[in-house]
Order: structure tokens, then C-alpha cells, then sequence
């Protein structure tokens, strides 16, 4: 174990910064959690752990929060940070920045008061489970930034690095910010992240032009083979599934034997291997983690592909494949290929429509399809996996538009649990709702590699892609020479 | 004045093979072989493959084997099978494409000249448009809008190279209607269209062939490059361009997926230029003139 | 009186050219599905109703004539407006990306010209070397610029490590050069060839010229007046070209802001940028026609 | 032996064509060599055969001896031929339009000619001032700024005449070089010619379809055929009292015969006040200003005047082809309005036989082409009565243009006019391009014409010896200006205005004189 060295810059192609306000957002900006910092952090294994506060007290009831502030951190310019910045964030984010992604968060709030400049206390009209884990993502700037009643275009926080330099689509430099409050940190001058896009980043690495960078999952194995380079991956995984259309089902694909059957026609071991590191599963929650039922795993009557029930289950729903239209729509990617090879393989006469990203998702919501393959990132909380199967959630199109009264009614309850062994219960209550109505099949997680190069030492990415957190990321990294 | 067509009466006498055959010269008949051998592919092509060309038949990235000639690429399928699939698709595509460029902008062109006035106008605007237009927006739009697949992606590269032949067409045009014989038929009464259909028109095949038989590769390339950003032909087709853009993913682990199509390309390329400057020099009407 | 007018009507032609553009690209665009709100929430985590909202603010709720009509008053102002993603000054955007694109095109098209001129004229003088000719013909029909850039990329970055992998515009420019090369030297060559048994290069030679002074005076004049034609199918390889490589090798220019813009759906950005894309094609077809008229006295 | 020897000099195209076959001649230096023949016959390809300037292709073969001053030129290298060129022979080529680089202005041009024959920098300007006014150009300061394109036929000739002698070269090979001026400038050229063949002993082979001008300059002439000189000797001897059967057929076709006095008939075509312009850029050109004249049925009008002289400009809008500034063309009543009425009325023969026939389209298809745009019945049988009347052979009407000879492509163009039964012909140049005896089939032609079909025909030519065979009135402009007008024979005689005069005095004595006269130098104006 070598002694950290100090010094460098740190050349970083993760993630990207679409705006200088970190309020402003809309959930793909992770590169400003460097400069800017909240009162919680997502730590690697995804559990939250405090930043700028010291510790946080829930009221037993799960509608009392209240967060004590760690003393002696300081703005970039140099002002120490008081609750009064923390209500200021707070309230900027929910009456003044419409649109940003937070703005879901702060719904179920209450009330935020500052009883003393050391603590903040929010009061929630109802139990949420995922507040703290939310908080996370709410950046606090110190309130004279300038622009803070419209938008902000050199914001000044609390993070190891401070906003230097940021060309649009182009890079973003921080510069090392020596009176951060965790001493010794960060360890390198500069952070400079390239936010270009570039189509396969592995290269650069190779060349040693980047240290770090997100690379396709095609070149992992280049990568793995090249001795100044090694790959690591994202703490959280993406989840794969094929949904079906669950708004207006058409032809037969209501009948839950014909989705049955569908289901015992996926190879999942066959279909992960396109997408690429990968686990085989069944739940949204990934392997391993906390909201992951294992004996749920284990009873999956899909695990393998069983072409005989499919046929046994097509002829009893009377279904003649070479007969019945099946339209897939589809992003362009080798799964969705798979799919359609999978449907086209059991005679259906299938139609596949490939689109670009928003080309697809517009064309979800028109609901005259069948079938859709979709992969689905990281995201810190699990109830953000699961509101997306709510019938007033983000984005519905990419899960078939589920309008299911009882699935709302499961997911919301455990939302509103405040026991952790409780929700997670109510939780599998939901997901098994969703297998047996069967609306989504999930087929694996996948895991996003990341390439690092071997100089580039103490780099950990995050649960998700965020470059910083309290206990690791780029505040951490240095640079051996 | 022994000009070029008085052989043929002797050549006439060899049968319609031999004429053609002495008529292209020696390599034009190789760029003919070759030719009509990628048509006969593109015709019997899924009766050639010896696999399914959509289906996994083996490991992924395979290297070629006995049994899969030109390996297999990043889903386990037969690259020789959809290379052999791909030709139909591709020279069909191509083909489609190069007409559609052909008929808007020498036939649409030619015919707005002939009309004249506002009208020649407003096609040398919209051919403008076009020419200015990146292809590659266009293809995106159109499959954002519409999907992938061979209808768009014929759509977006006729438009894009229907320019091209609008230029040819309209500097022959010029050409011909200052041209003597236009003059005289002009003194015998003729009336605009019959001057362009009758005696430009003739006259500018020859150019517009040459031009067709250079584009239609370019057509067959820049397909890969729309394939490349994602707005190429559907996924299921695996025309040259989608393979090349493909292999392109694993030119480095897998060479032979982008070295097959390219390979491809470059002899129907060549042929299709061996035939094109063999057939271009015996139409010059100026060679013919002697 | 008479040139001025001549200008003055060329110029309203480009105008209307450039409106035309501009209204087309409008009309496309929102004919597409999709809008920057869908992006942005494809991205994130917002629901149903805050899409409504973001659009609201956006702008992006009236009908496109509306959004055409307001666009366009502000862009007559001089404003091109406000990137819906990034929340930046378009015209500044688009301001930083234009010279890497312009640049990236000029050192394409030097190189391209350079090669594809000297090539034809070894080819001409030297028989044996058509061969080269056609072999680097094949070459820029066949080998898409992508891929050459990719291997590109391996050669010199990653394996010989002599260049660095992004931002440097120098095999860029020469995988253009060799693709615009490729397509000016056969037919420059066969020009050549044609030209250099016109009537009065005999003439030339029966006066006693010198072969160097035939050659650069008398037949690559000639010669390039039968070649600028081509320049229209150069310009759109060098935009197709230079975006490429911009994507490729990450060069922050016009080609890679407009290719993130559309799938971005971010219609200010597309706009400007088609709109500046445009108004140099429209000014390379000028200059070409400038120099057709320069170079060759019968068409002035 | 000091000049130019060739000897048994053979030459195979690629084809495989013998243009030339054994070719042996000698120019001493000082003199001129006249070499005639029929069109075809390969004396082109001698020409550049001797200046080693044949494009080299496989195929080409090149035998025998080309010896300047006792060198032999053929076994000369590339690099040493160069020397040879325009220093010591100069060329000077058949079509002057093509011999001029169309990118570069006349004085550039000029320049370098000079400058690659060894001419010191300083001088250039004044040597180049001197050979343009040399050969009888004048403004010559605004001439070396003017690009090919912009001169008329006759000055591309003369720059072209300037370029060879850049070099003061000791043999001058001429092809055709007075073809395309008119008499005036035709005999300037030649006396500049013959003067320095005088002043500086420079050899000149003088190729030429003219005879009379053959005869008048040459101090030996040679009699081509089939790539071989068939007869040779002095002028007097060989075109004077031919003997041989081929030099005898030549003269004879040379011999015009001379329209009949004109007779007074009521009018068909009239033309009027006719003004003609072409916007050029910016400027006009007045081409035509004012020109009027009448032609009645079975009338032959000649149209003389000197090159540029706007006399195509008529031609063009007499058949309709430009609308005229003003003025008007009246035809029995009816104006050329509407073209297809109007192309009934009235047919163009143009000037270039070649270019007006389309090269994909055999002769059938030429002549069927009126019956196809006017929708006429009986193309076949009045297809076949057409060609009996011009001559024409049913056999050819299988050929592609490029597979006639000169004058029968001239005859099929004048078989399409004829097959709308127009009652105007206008024939612009009809005859320039031939050889003596396609000229003289030609004319005959044109004359029966109008006999026998009561044609009003309008003939346009600078060539008057042509004009007068079959126009018993003619015509002449000058400047877009009608000067003088009246019969032919009597404006050749006795001309009223100078320039007339100045154009009829610089005609070459016709053969015939041969017998009586001595010949060397030329009567000038
Ligand atoms: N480049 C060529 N290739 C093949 N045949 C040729 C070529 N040039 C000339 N010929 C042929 O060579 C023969 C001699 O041609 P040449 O040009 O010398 O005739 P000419 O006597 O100059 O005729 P004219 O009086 O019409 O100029 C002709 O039969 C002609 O068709
Ligand atoms: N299309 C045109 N555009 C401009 N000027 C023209 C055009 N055609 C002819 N001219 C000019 O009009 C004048 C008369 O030309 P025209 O062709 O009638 O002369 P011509 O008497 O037939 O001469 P030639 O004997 O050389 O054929 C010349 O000065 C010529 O340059
Ligand atoms: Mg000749
Ligand atoms: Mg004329």
C-alpha cells in the first residue's frame, strides 16, 4: 500500500453536466455533485451516509427530519455554511426552479425550518422512506450565488472542487478547493471531466489521453487484457426487462397464458449475454442487494427457457403464431435484436420497429404495440424503479403505461413504511403483483463498466454515476507517478 | 471516318455476346463479370447462405472456420450468410436510391427545363435545398419519424444524390441546346419538350449512366455511415453497411467482420467503375464522332 | 447598374435559399416525434405533469407555426435564442464550434486537393501510376470515413501511441484529404489525359513549350474547370466528412453540436446550427462558381 | 542538303488507318511547296508527322526519313525535339479555334511562345507588339488583353499565324491557314507569308483545298492522294495543264460555272429595316442595323461580307431562330411567329453540316424527323423523292453522320430542309468546309434548286467565287451595314463602294489565268 501523492490532474469521461445550476436539472448532471454537495451521499454499496450534515434524527412517526449540521464547512468563498443556506436551497428548488427533477421530492414537504444555524428540520405530511436518500441529490449553494433567482452560471458550493471552467458538450474543470472540509482532501489539484461525445471511449484510455472513463461494454475485454488498465463497475445496475403493452394490450397478448407462454420462450442466460455483465434474475432489485428476495429467485419458472410450455400454452390459448401480428418497438441495440429473433423463432409474424432514443419512448406512447425490450440505469432509491410502475410515474410508456389500481395501493404503502424490514416486504408484495399480472418480465441486471487506468489510484465509482460522495470518489483519487 | 461503329456489322456477325464482348474491351468485361456475379448473388441470396443470417449458429466473434468461411460476429451469426443476404438488400437499396436520385434530378430536372420559366426555378431552389442539407440530417429525421428500415433509408439517399445528377443533367442540358443539331431541329419546328426528350435527353444518357454507376457504391457506403449513427436500414437487414458499421464495433478482436463487406464493396466498386469507363468511352458521343 | 443587380439578385437567391432552409428544418423537426422535454425526462426521473410544465416553459406548447413566428422574429433581432438543454446563448455555441468545423474542412480540403492534384498529374505523366488513382478511388467509395477514423485512432493513439486519441485535428483531416483525394483524382486524371491531346496542347508543344510550363499553365487550368463541377458532392462529403470525424475523434464542432442537438431534439441549436452549416455550403458553391469564373473566361 | 527532306514517309493511325504512304518531298529553304489533295487524302497527318507531333498511342506508326538541315528528326528524343520546335519549324494549324488555349489571353499566349523560343525578357512586349501588327492585326494593345473566345474567326487565324512564327522558325508548316478569313485578309496574310520566305529563307509547305491560291503562292506544287503524291511540279505545269488524271479531276471541280443574269420576278421573302443586338454582359452588340432585301421564287441571293460582318446574325432570324430587334421578315404574307408554321415556310441549312446533325441519329432517322414533328403523311416515298433530287444514295440512309463524308452530310442537311417544302432556304456557308470537288457537287446542287423547285434561296458566304457560281445577285454587308447590293457580276466588276473593292481585288486570279500569266507575287489591293 503505497502513501497517497498529491498533485495532478485527473482527466475523467463519466457522466455528463447538461447545466451550471445544479437545481435546474433534470436528473443527468452528475458531474456537479464535485463542486456541490448535499446533505446525504449515496455511499458505494448504496446505503445513505450524511455529508454536510453530522447526523440526522427521524421522528418515530417518519415525519420528522432533523439534520445537524457539520461545523466549519465553507463555501468557495470562503462564508461557513448555516442552516439558513440549507432552508434557502431548499425552498430555491421548491417555489422558484419548476422543472427540476427534485421538485417530486419536495411535494410531500411540509414545512423546512432552521431552529438554530446548525440544524435544519423538515416536516413531511406523510412517511417517505426515500427522503434522506432524495436529500442526496439537493445540492446546497451558498445563496449569493449570482443568477439565484433565475439561472445560475458560476455556482459556489461547498464540494473538494471548485467550478472552474465549463464548455457545454465540450469538458468542466474544478479546481482543487484547499479549504475543504475534509482535511486532506482532495488529494488532486484539478478534476477535468470530458463531456464529450465520443463514440467509444475506450480508445482514449488506452492511448492515455483519459484516466478514467465509462467504456461500451464491448471493449471490457480489451480493456481487462491491456495491464495498464483495469475495470470496475458501478456500485448499482441497470435492470433489463421486456415489457408488455399493459395500457391497451392488443389481439391475444392479453390472455395471461399467451404472456406466460411468451415468458418460457426467453433465454435469459442468451439474452443477458447481448446486453453484456451481466446476472440472470427476475426482480428489479439486483442480486445480492437489499430488496432482493432470493427464494423469489429461486421459484422463477422462467430461469430457463422452456419452449414446450410455450407451445402447450399458445395451442390452449388458441393462438396460431403464424397468424397473430406481433409488433416490437424498440431502441437499435443487439437485444432488442434478440427479442425479435426470440418471437420470430416461435412463428409469430413479427413486425420491428427500430427507433432512436426519443424516437422510441414517443412512439411507446401511442400503445399499438406488443413488446418492447428495455434496459433501465442505476437509481439510488428502489421506490425510483418502482414509481416508474406507478399509474402517475415518470416516463409510463417504457413499462406497457401500468394502470393498476393495486399496484399503486402496494407501492404506495410501502413508500409510507417507515420500518425498513416492513417496506422491504410490502416492496416483494408489489413485485410479485407485477410477475403474477405478469406486465413485465424482468430477464437480468446488467452492471456499466468503467475503465480505469492503473496510475490512477483510490477511484471508486459511485452506487450510481456520481463522481463524489463522503467516503470515496474523485476527493479521494490521486495519482501515482 | 472510319468510326467506331462501322466494326460492328462484323462484330454483329459473332453473335450478341461477342459483339458486347468486343464492344466493352477487356476490362469492361471483367467489370461486367463481375457485375452480373453480384446480381446473381443478390437474386439467389437466401438460396446461397448456409446459414440463417438473423440467427446465432455459434460463438460469438468466431473467427473464420471450415464451416463459417467468414466467421461469425457479435451475436454468433454467419457472416457469410449475411453478407450473401446483405448483397440483395444492399444492391437493392442502392439501386432503389440511385433511381429515386435519378428520376428527381435528371428526369425532374431535365423535364423542369424544358418547361422553363418558374418552374426550372423552383427545382433548381428545391435541388439547392438538398444539396445544402446534410444527408445525415435528413436520414436521422426520417428515422427518428419514422424508423429504420429500407424505405427511409432509400428515401433520404436518393434525396441526397438526386443533386448530383441534377447537375450533370442541367450542365448537359446547356450543353446540347447550344449543340447544332439542337439548332436544326429547333429551324424544323420543334417544340421544346421534343428538343430536350428526343435529342438532349439521348445525348446525356451516357454522362447520367457514368454518374449513376459512380454513385451507386457511394450510395451502398453511405449507407454504412447512416448505419453508423444509428439511422441506417433496420437491424434486421444486414445490408454492407450495417455489417461494416457493426464490424467497425470489433475491428480490433474481430477484423474479418469489417474486412468481408468492405472487401465486398471494393470489388462490385470496381467493377461497377470498369464497366461505367467502359461504357462511358463508347458512349462520348465525341469519341463516336472520331 | 446592371452587375450590381446581378449581385443584388444572387444574393436574394441565397436569401431565400437560406429561408427556405431554415422553414424546412423547422417544419422536419417538429414533425419528428419526440421533443427535448421527452429527453430530458428520459434521462431523469420527472412524471407526466412535470413534463407539461417544462414544455409550458419551453415554449414548447404552441403549435410549430407559433414556435416558427416567434423563432423568427427573434433570430431577425439577432437572437438565436436559448439552448432548451443547456440553457446557454445558441449563438455562442455555435460561435465556439465554428472554427474547429471550419478549420477541420479547409485542412480536409487542402490536403484532399493537394493529394488529388498531384496524384492526377504523376498519373498523366506516368501511366503506370493510374493504378494509384483508381486503387485510392475504390478507396474513398469504399472505406467509410468512420471506420478509417476508428483504425485511425488504433494505429496512431493506441498501438503507437504518437498522437493523442481526441481533440487533435490531424488524422482527421487527413482521413478527409484522402477521401476527398480519392474522388477529385480519377476524373481530374482522365481530364488530364483528354486534355492533353487537345488540339492546341499540340500547339503548344509545336512551339516548343516546356513540359513543366504545359503542364501547371496551360493543362491543370484547363483540366480544373472540368473538375469544379464536382465540387458540390466535395462540399457535402466534407460536411458529412467533418461530422463524422468531429463525433469521432471529439472535436467540439459544428457537426458534433448538431448531431447531439437533434437527437437532443434541442430545436434552437439544430436551427442555428443547420442555418450556419448552410449559409457555408451556400458560400462554398459561390466561391466555386467565383472561381469556374475566374479560371475559365467563357462563362464570365 | 539545308531545308526539309522527308523521304518515303509512311504513317499508320491507331485503327489500324495507312494515312500516309510513302510521302517524299523536299522544301528547300526559301521556297514555297503547295501540297493539295482531296480531304482525307493525309495531308494533316504529314504535317504533323514531320513536327513529330502526332499524340503517341499504341498503334501509331511512324517510317521513313524527316530530315531538317541533315538531321534526321525522327530518331530525335522528346527533349531534343523540343529544340527543334518552334525554333526551327513552325506550325501553324488547320482549326485555328482549336489551337489557342481558351484559359489564357492572347498576350499570355504570345509571351510564352516567345519566351520558350529564347526571347530575352525585355523584349517580349515589342516582338509580340510587332508579330500581332505583323500578320495584320490591329488594336493590338486591347487584342493581347482578349481571350480566344472573344475574336472572330479570321483574328483566331492570324493569332494563331503569330504564334508559329514566334520563333523565327526556318520551316513553316501551314494547314488551312486562310481558310477561315476573308479575300482581304486572306491575301495580307499570304504576302506576309511570302515576304518572309523572301527576307529570311524560310521554307513553307503550304497546305490548302484553294488552287487558285495554291497556284499563286506555291513554286512547286504537290498532288496528294490516298497518302501518296501522285504528281508534282511547278504550279503552271500541275494545275495550269494537268496530266494527271487526279490533279486533272481537281482542277476541273475548281472551275465554277456563273449564275445567269439576273430576271425580274415579284418578291417572296422581304426583309425590312432588320435590326439585330445580343446582350453581351453588360454591353450590346448591334450585329445587324437596318439590313433590307428581297428574294424572289427561284432566286439565288448572295450574301457577302467580311467575318462578323452579322451576316449568320441574318440567317438566324431570317429562319426564325433569333427574333430580331426590328424591323420585319415578311414570306408571302406570314411573319416568323410561330415557329412551327414558320419552319414550314422557311429552312436553314447552318454552317457546320457535322454539328447540325444529331451523332446518335442515322440519315433515316434525320430525315424522318421533319415528318415526325410536323406529323406529315408519306414519309418513305417523299423521303426517297428527296434524295433522288440531292443525289443521295438510299444505301447511305443506314449510316451515322460521322460514317458521310463532307458532302453528303451538306446534302442530307439540305435533303431535311427540302422535305418541309419550304419556299426559303437559306444556306449559310455551304461550301467553305469542302474540298474543290465536294464544293463544286455542292453548288451544282444548289443551283437545280432553284431551278427546278422555284426555291428563294439565300446563300451566305465569304467565299465569292462560290457565290457567284449560282447568285445571279448578291449582297454585301459590312459592319451589320448593307453597303452595296446589286448583280453579281457587276459588283464583282466594277464595285461602287471601297470596301467591295478592297474584298473583289484581294481574290486570287482563278486557274484559268495560269496559261497566260506569270504568277509569283500577288496583285494586291
Ligand atoms: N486521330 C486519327 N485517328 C484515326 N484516323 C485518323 C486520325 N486523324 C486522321 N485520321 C485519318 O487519316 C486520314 C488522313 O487524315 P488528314 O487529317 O491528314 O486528312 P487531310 O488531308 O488533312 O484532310 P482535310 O483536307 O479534310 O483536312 C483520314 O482518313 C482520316 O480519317
Ligand atoms: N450569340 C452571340 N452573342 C453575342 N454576340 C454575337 C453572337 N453571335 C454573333 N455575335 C456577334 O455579332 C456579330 C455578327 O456575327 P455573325 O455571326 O452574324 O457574323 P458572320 O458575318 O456570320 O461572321 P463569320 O463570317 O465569321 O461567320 C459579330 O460581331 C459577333 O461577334
Ligand atoms: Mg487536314
Ligand atoms: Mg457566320
Amino acid at each position: 500500500q503505497q502513501e497517497p501523492q498529491r498533485g495532478g490532474t485527473l482527466r475523467i469521461a463519466q457522466g455528463s453536466l447538461r447545466t451550471a445550476d445544479p437545481h435546474r436539472h433534470t436528473g443527468d448532471s452528475p458531474v456537479q455533485q464535485v463542486y456541490a454537495e448535499a446533505l446525504t451521499s449515496i455511499s458505494h454499496d448504496g446505503s445513505v451516509k450524511p455529508m454536510l450534515a453530522e447526523r440526522v434524527e427521524v421522528s418515530p412517526d417518519g415525519l420528522a427530519y432533523t439534520f445537524h449540521l457539520r461545523r466549519g464547512v465553507r463555501f468557495h468563498n470562503g462564508r461557513e455554511m448555516t442552516s439558513a443556506d440549507v432552508v434557502a436551497n431548499v425552498e430555491r428548488v421548491r417555489d422558484r426552479v419548476q422543472g427540476g427533477w427534485l421538485t417530486t421530492a419536495m411535494r410531500g414537504l411540509r414545512a423546512v425550518e432552521a431552529p438554530d444555524p446548525h440544524t435544519v428540520r423538515f416536516v413531511l405530511a406523510e412517511p417517505f422512506a426515500p427522503f434522506t436518500n432524495l436529500l442526496s441529490e439537493l445540492w446546497i449553494l451558498a445563496p449569493e450565488t449570482e443568477g439565484w433567482a433565475t439561472t445560475i452560471n458560476r455556482p459556489i458550493g461547498t464540494g473538494p472542487f471548485r467550478f472552474a471552467e465549463y464548455r457545454p458538450n465540450i469538458r468542466f474543470v474544478g479546481e482543487a478547493n484547499r479549504d475543504y472540509w475534509q482535511a486532506g482532501l482532495p488529494r488532486l489539484d484539478a478534476v477535468e471531466f470530458d463531456i464529450r461525445q465520443v463514440a467509444d471511449r475506450s480508445l482514449a484510455l488506452r492511448a492515455g489521453d483519459i484516466h478514467v472513463a465509462r467504456i461500451p461494454d464491448d471493449a471490457v475485454e480489451t480493456v481487462r487484457r491491456d495491464p495498464n488498465l483495469r475495470v470496475t463497475f458501478y456500485g448499482d445496475t441497470e435492470w433489463c426487462a421486456v415489457s408488455f403493452n399493459n395500457r391497451s394490450p392488443r389481439g391475444p397478448f392479453a390472455d395471461l397464458r399467451v404472456r406466460r407462454a411468451i415468458a418460457h420462450a426467453f433465454d435469459k442466460e442468451a439474452f443477458m449475454q447481448t446486453v453484456g455483465n451481466y446476472v440472470v434474475g427476475n426482480q428489479m432489485a439486483a442480486p445480492g442487494s437489499y430488496h432482493w428476495d432470493e427464494a423469489m429467485e429461486r421459484a422463477d419458472p422462467y430461469r430457463q427457457p422452456d419452449l414446450a410450455r410455450t407451445r402447450a400454452l399458445l395451442a390452449e390459448a388458441g393462438v396460431v403464431p403464424a397468424r397473430t401480428p406481433l409488433r416490437i418497438v424498440s431502441w437499435q441495440n443487439d437485444y432488442s435484436l434478440f427479442t425479435a429473433q426470440t418471437m420470430r423463432g416461435l412463428g409469430f409474424n413479427v413486425e420491428h420497429i427500430a427507433l432512436d432514443d426519443i424516437g422510441m419512448q414517443t412512439r411507446l406512447t401511442r400503445y399499438d404495440w406488443d413488446l418492447t425490450p428495455v434496459c433501465s440505469g442505476p437509481r439510488a432509491d428502489i421506490y425510483l424503479r418502482f414509481v416508474r410502475l406507478m399509474s402517475e410515474g415518470p416516463r409510463p410508456q417504457m413499462w406497457g403505461g401500468i394502470q393498476d389500481a393495486r399496484l399503486d395501493q402496494l407501492i404506495s404503502q410501502a413508500v409510507t413504511t417507515v420500518d425498513d424490514a416492513a417496506r422491504r416486504r410490502r416492496y416483494l408484495e408489489a413485485w410479485q403483483h407485477v410477475m403474477d399480472s405478469h406486465q413485465v418480465l424482468v430477464l437480468g441486471h446488467r452492471r456499466s463498466p468503467i475503465g480505469v487506468r492503473a496510475e490512477v489510484r483510490d477511484f471508486q465509482p459511485g452506487f450510481t454515476v456520481s463522481p463524489h460522495r463522503v467516503d470515496g470518489g474523485v476527493a479521494y483519487t490521486w495519482l501515482a507517478r | 471516318m472510319a468510326g467506331a461503329l462501322s466494326a460492328t456489322p462484323a462484330d454483329r456477325a459473332r453473335g450478341l455476346g461477342g459483339w458486347l464482348a468486343a464492344w466493352l474491351g477487356g476490362w469492361g468485361q471483367l467489370g461486367l463479370a463481375i457485375t452480373v456475379l453480384a446480381v446473381a448473388v443478390a437474386l439467389l441470396g437466401p438460396a446461397l447462405s448456409p446459414f440463417d443470417p438473423l440467427a446465432p449458429s455459434g460463438r460469438r466473434l468466431q473467427p473464420p472456420t471450415a464451416e463459417h468461411w467468414l466467421g461469425l460476429d457479435a451475436l454468433g451469426r454467419d457472416v457469410l450468410s449475411r453478407l450473401i443476404t446483405g448483397t440483395q438488400i444492399s444492391i437493392a437499396v442502392g439501386i432503389a436510391a440511385t433511381l429515386l436520385a435519378f428520376a428527381l434530378g435528371a428526369g425532374i430536372g431535365l423535364l423542369a427545363c424544358a418547361i422553363g420559366g418558374p418552374v426550372a426555378g423552383l427545382f433548381l431552389g428545391a435541388m439547392d435545398l438538398l444539396r445544402t442539407l446534410p444527408s445525415i440530417l435528413l436520414a436521422l429525421v426520417l428515422v427518428a419519424a419514422i424508423g429504420t428500415g429500407t424505405g427511409p433509408v432509400t428515401f433520404a439517399l436518393g434525396l441526397a444524390f438526386a443533386p448530383v445528377f441534377a447537375r450533370v443533367a442541367r450542365a448537359g442540358y446547356l450543353r446540347e441546346m447550344g449543340a447544332g443539331y439542337v439548332t436544326a431541329a429547333r429551324g424544323l419546328g420543334a417544340s421544346r419538350v421534343r428538343l430536350v426528350l428526343v435529342h438532349a435527353a439521348p445525348n446525356l444518357v451516357g454522362p447520367l449512366l457514368t454518374q449513376a454507376a459512380i454513385i451507386l457504391p457511394r450510395v451502398i457506403t453511405k449507407e454504412a455511415v447512416l448505419s453508423f449513427f444509428g439511422v441506417g436500414a433496420a437491424p434486421e437487414a444486414p445490408t454492407w453497411g450495417r455489417l461494416i458499421a457493426e464490424g467497425t464495433r470489433f475491428v480490433e478482436r474481430a477484423p474479418h467482420l469489417v474486412l468481408a463487406p468492405v472487401l465486398a464493396l471494393a470489388v462490385v466498386t470496381l467493377g461497377l467503375s470498369l464497366l461505367g469507363d467502359a461504357t462511358r468511352r463508347r458512349l462520348d458521343p465525341n469519341r463516336v464522332a472520331g | 447598374m446592371s452587375r450590381a443587380g446581378r449581385i443584388g439578385g444572387v444574393a436574394l437567391r441565397q436569401v431565400l435559399l437560406l429561408l427556405g432552409i431554415t422553414v424546412a428544418v423547422f417544419v422536419l423537426l417538429r414533425v419528428v416525434p419526440g421533443d427535448a422535454v421527452d429527453v430530458m425526462a428520459s434521462e431523469g426521473d420527472i412524471t407526466v405533469a412535470q413534463e407539461d410544465l417544462l414544455r409550458r416553459m419551453l415554449g414548447l406548447d404552441i403549435g410549430w407555426p407559433g414556435q416558427l413566428l416567434a423563432w423568427g422574429s427573434d433570430a431577425l433581432m439577432g437572437d438565436l435564442g436559448t439552448s432548451l438543454r443547456y440553457g446557454q446563448p445558441v449563438s455562442d455555441m455555435v460561435w465556439a464550434a465554428l472554427p474547429v468545423t471550419l478549420g477541420l474542412a479547409a485542412a480536409g480540403l487542402a490536403i484532399g486537393l493537394a493529394l488529388g492534384v498531384a496524384l492526377a498529374l504523376l498519373a498523366m505523366l506516368r501511366p503506370g501510376l493510374a493504378a494509384l488513382v483508381d486503387a485510392l478511388n475504390v478507396w474513398s467509395i469504399v472505406m467509410p470515413t468512420f471506420c478509417v477514423g476508428l483504425a485511425g485512432i488504433l494505429v496512431f493513439s493506441v498501438w503507437l501511441g504518437w498522437l493523442p486519441s481526441l481533440g487533435h485535428g490531424l488524422v482527421p483531416a487527413a482521413i478527409i484529404g484522402l477521401d476527398i483525394g480519392g474522388q477529385i483524382a480519377k476524373p481530374l486524371m482522365e481530364d488530364l489525359r483528354e486534355t492533353a491531346e487537345a488540339r492546341f496542347v499540340t500547339a503548344l508543344r509545336s512551339r516548343g513549350v516546356r513540359r513543366g510550363a504545359l503542364v501547371w499553365r496551360h493543362l491543370l487550368p484547363n483540366s480544373l474547370t472540368a473538375v469544379l463541377p464536382l465540387a458540390g458532392l466535395i462540399v457535402a462529403g466534407l460536411v458529412g466528412g467533418t461530422l463524422t470525424m468531429e463525433v469521432l475523434f471529439g472535436l467540439p464542432g459544428l457537426g458534433a453540436l448538431l448531431l447531439d442537438a437533434i437527437l437532443g431534439r434541442d430545436y434552437p441549436v439544430v436551427q442555428a446550427a443547420i442555418l450556419v452549416l448552410s449559409a457555408a455550403v451556400i458560400a462554398a458553391n459561390l466561391a466555386t462558381e467565383a472561381m469556374q469564373r475566374a479560371l475559365d473566361p467563357r462563362v464570365r | 542538303m539545308s531545308g526539309l527532306l522527308v523521304r518515303d514517309l509512311r504513317v499508320t493511325l491507331p485503327g489500324p488507318v495507312e494515312a500516309v504512304r510513302g510521302l517524299s518531298l523536299a522544301v528547300p529553304p526559301g521556297s514555297v511547296v503547295g501540297l493539295v489533295g482531296a480531304s482525307g487524302c493525309g495531308k494533316s497527318v504529314s504535317l504533323l508527322a514531320i513536327a513529330r507531333l502526332l499524340p503517341k498511342r499504341r498503334g501509331l506508326v511512324v517510317s521513313g526519313e524527316v530530315l531538317l538541315d541533315g538531321r534526321d528528326l525522327l530518331a530525335l528524343d522528346e527533349v531534343a525535339m523540343r529544340g527543334v520546335r518552334g525554333r526551327r519549324i513552325g506550325v501553324v494549324f488547320q482549326d485555328p479555334a482549336a489551337a489557342l488555349d481558351p484559359l489564357m489571353t492572347i498576350g499570355a499566349q504570345l509571351d510564352e511562345a516567345l519566351a520558350a523560343n529564347g526571347a530575352a525578357p525585355a523584349g517580349i512586349a515589342g516582338r509580340a507588339q510587332a508579330l500581332l501588327e505583323e500578320v495584320g492585326l490591329q488594336d493590338t494593345p486591347r487584342l493581347r488583353a482578349a481571350w480566344p473566345h472573344e475574336l472572330s474567326g479570321g483574328q483566331q487565324q492570324r493569332v494563331v499565324i503569330a504564334l508559329a512564327l514566334a520563333g523565327d522558325p526556318s520551316l513553316l508548316l501551314a494547314d488551312e491557314p486562310t481558310t477561315a478569313l476573308d479575300p482581304t485578309v486572306q491575301a495580307q496574310v499570304l504576302r506576309l507569308l511570302r515576304d518572309l520566305v523572301a527576307r529570311r529563307g524560310m521554307g513553307l509547305l503550304l497546305v490548302s483545298h484553294d488552287l487558285p491560291l495554291v497556284a499563286g503562292q506555291a513554286s512547286e506544287v504537290l498532288v496528294m492522294h490516298r497518302g501518296t503524291v501522285v504528281d508534282a511540279g511547278p504550279p503552271r505545269a500541275v494545275l495550269g495543264t494537268p496530266r494527271h488524271p487526279v490533279s486533272r479531276a481537281m482542277v476541273e471541280a475548281a472551275q465554277l460555272a456563273r449564275a445567269p443574269a439576273p430576271r425580274a420576278a415579284p418578291a417572296r421573302l422581304r426583309v425590312q429595316a432588320l435590326r439585330i443586338a445580343y446582350r453581351r454582359g453588360t454591353h450590346v452588340v448591334n450585329a445587324v442595323q437596318g439590313v433590307e432585301f428581297e428574294i424572289a421564287a427561284g432566286e439565288a441571293l448572295g450574301l457577302v461580307g467580311e467575318s462578323g460582318s452579322g451576316k449568320s446574325s441574318i440567317a438566324r432570324a431570317v429562319a426564325g431562330l433569333v427574333a430580331p430587334l426590328s424591323g420585319s421578315i415578311d414570306l408571302d404574307g406570314a411573319r416568323p411567329g410561330d415557329p412551327r408554321a414558320w419552319a414550314r415556310r422557311c429552312q436553314l441549312v447552318a454552317q457546320d453540316p457535322l454539328g447540325a446533325l444529331n451523332p446518335r441519329h442515322t440519315a433515316r432517322r434525320a430525315l424522318e424527323e421533319p415528318f415526325r414533328i410536323h406529323r406529315l403523311p408519306d414519309a418513305e416515298a417523299r423521303i426517297a423523292a428527296v434524295l433522288a433530287e440531292v443525289g443521295l444514295d438510299a444505301a447511305l440512309l443506314g449510316r451515322y453522320p460521322t460514317q458521310l463524308s463532307g458532302g453528303q452530310r451538306q446534302r442530307l442537311c439540305i435533303a431535311r430542309a427540302l422535305l418541309l417544302d419550304p419556299a426559303v432556304l437559306v444556306c449559310d456557308e455551304p461550301v467553305t468546309a469542302l474540298d474543290a470537288a465536294l464544293r463544286r457537287q455542292v453548288l451544282e446542287l444548289l443551283a437545280a434548286l432553284c431551278a427546278q423547285r422555284g426555291l428563294a434561296l439565300l446563300m451566305i458566304s465569304h467565299d465569292f467565287a462560290a457565290v457567284r457560281a449560282i447568285c445571279p445577285r448578291v449582297v454585301v454587308l459590312d459592319a451589320g451595314v448593307v453597303i452595296e447590293s446589286g448583280p453579281a457580276e457587276e459588283v464583282m466588276r466594277a464595285p461602287r463602294h471601297a470596301r467591295t473593292a478592297a474584298l473583289v481585288a484581294a481574290l486570287p486570279p482563278p486557274l484559268a489565268a495560269l496559261g497566260n500569266r506569270r504568277c509569283t507575287t500577288h496583285p494586291s489591293a
